[in-house]
């Protein structure tokens, strides 16, 4: 189990296949679900060139840790990764990377749906947009859809 | 013995409270961090730390880097933090 | 889009990741669910050391085909993959990968959810566990507990 | 032409249906694929096949590849394919 918050540039599926190389679970499990958040370049407002984000550090890593072992009372996980980006971003870049791996596909799906919305409505991140008529700090996060 | 005591009685009247602020809100009060001598609870930490504010209906608060409330009181050595809602993810 | 069947091991993690690498939509994908299956060394039987995937190749090519477009018609979604494997497998290796892209997270996450579930009560794909006491075909799915 | 109009009638009558087991039921029936010179729908294409064998309960049915029934008719030229509950992902 592990989750971080990382200063610079996330490669979800290097992270997440580094993860499951460390493992001792093989045959184990039988189900792996994920969730990656990707910058986008539009939001309520479009044409959005960057985004800062910011963050509580203590908090924050208190809150990832408390989200996994959550997760790990409420699903029989085998293993589970959290990753949050901070700093500057830009579109395309992996802002969060959420990884479940459980025997039965149940768990991890449910967990890792669990997690992101948790992190989401919890963790304390916060962003702010930039595009030409300059930076606006995002006042809420949506139910997804 | 005398000096001893009478320095444990400044320590125990003033407090240390470590007040944060971040995001919009951290613009907004235009600084980041503020100790403060003394305060109540979170609401009087506010007040205090932003020269009487007024909060914002949708503000959180987090002593010692769990969610609280307003009314809740403060310790010497608290840390309590102040923000808007959160946009992770 | 794209749906596959294939004949050889797979790597989700590099699939996933070639797939991305082809696409036209950064920028405008913020959420990437995926659901990997992955053959464990039990079942309702212990010590499984290895499994055969039968499957009926035109339906099957069909049916992938087809639950991708269902899945495109209910969600938003920027794109989708899906490849199973066939042939033998041993305990590690996966079996299915599933991987969709939207631009908010409800669609791709309830979209691989569905995805995986339809996949398994509805594509023609069969099972043939084996241990040391010799091979027994899988009789049917789980609700995934 | 009267050799061609008999030929015709011939394969008129005579019906051409490709019959396919799979998993369990293909070894429990001992072959893969049948052709058939006839069947009405799919039930009659499973008894011609397995020498009437019983059908089990949780018989699964695809006409020409997609899911039927038993009672489905059959034309010329289709392929009907009997199988087990699928157990793939």
């Amino acid at each position: 189990m592990s989750s971080w918050v990382s200063e610079t540039s996330i490669e979800p599926w290097s992270l997440i296949a580094e993860q499951q190389s460390k493992q001792t679970i093989q045959g184990e499990f039988g189900a792996t679900a994920t969730f990656i958040g990707t910058m986008r370049d539009f939001s309520d407002r479009p044409d959005i060139s960057r985004m800062l984000l910011e963050h509580y550090p203590a908090m924050t890593s208190r809150y990832l840790d408390k989200l996994e072992q959550s997760a790990r009372e409420k699903w029989a996980l085998l293993d589970c990764l959290i990753v949050h980006r901070v700093g500057e971003v830009t579109p395309g870049d992996a802002i969060v990377v959420i990884a479940c791996w459980s025997a039965h596909r149940r768990a991890a799906l449910d967990a890792c749906n669990w997690l992101i919305e948790e992190l989401k409505h919890q963790a304390p991140f916060w962003k702010k947009e930039f595009n030409a008529q300059g930076g606006e700090w995002v006042t809420g996060n949506t139910d997804g859809h | 013995m005398v000096s001893s005591n009478f320095k444990l009685a400044e320590t125990i009247n003033q407090m240390s409270i470590q007040v944060k602020f971040f995001a919009s809100l951290r613009e907004k009060v235009g600084h980041n961090d503020v100790e403060l001598a003394s305060a109540q609870n979170a609401l009087e930490a506010w007040q205090l730390a932003t020269n009487n504010m007024t909060a914002p209906e949708n503000l959180l608060v987090a002593i010692n880097l769990d969610y609280a409330k307003l009314e809740s009181t403060l310790n010497d050595g608290d840390e309590v933090a102040f923000f808007p809602p959160v946009t992770g993810g």
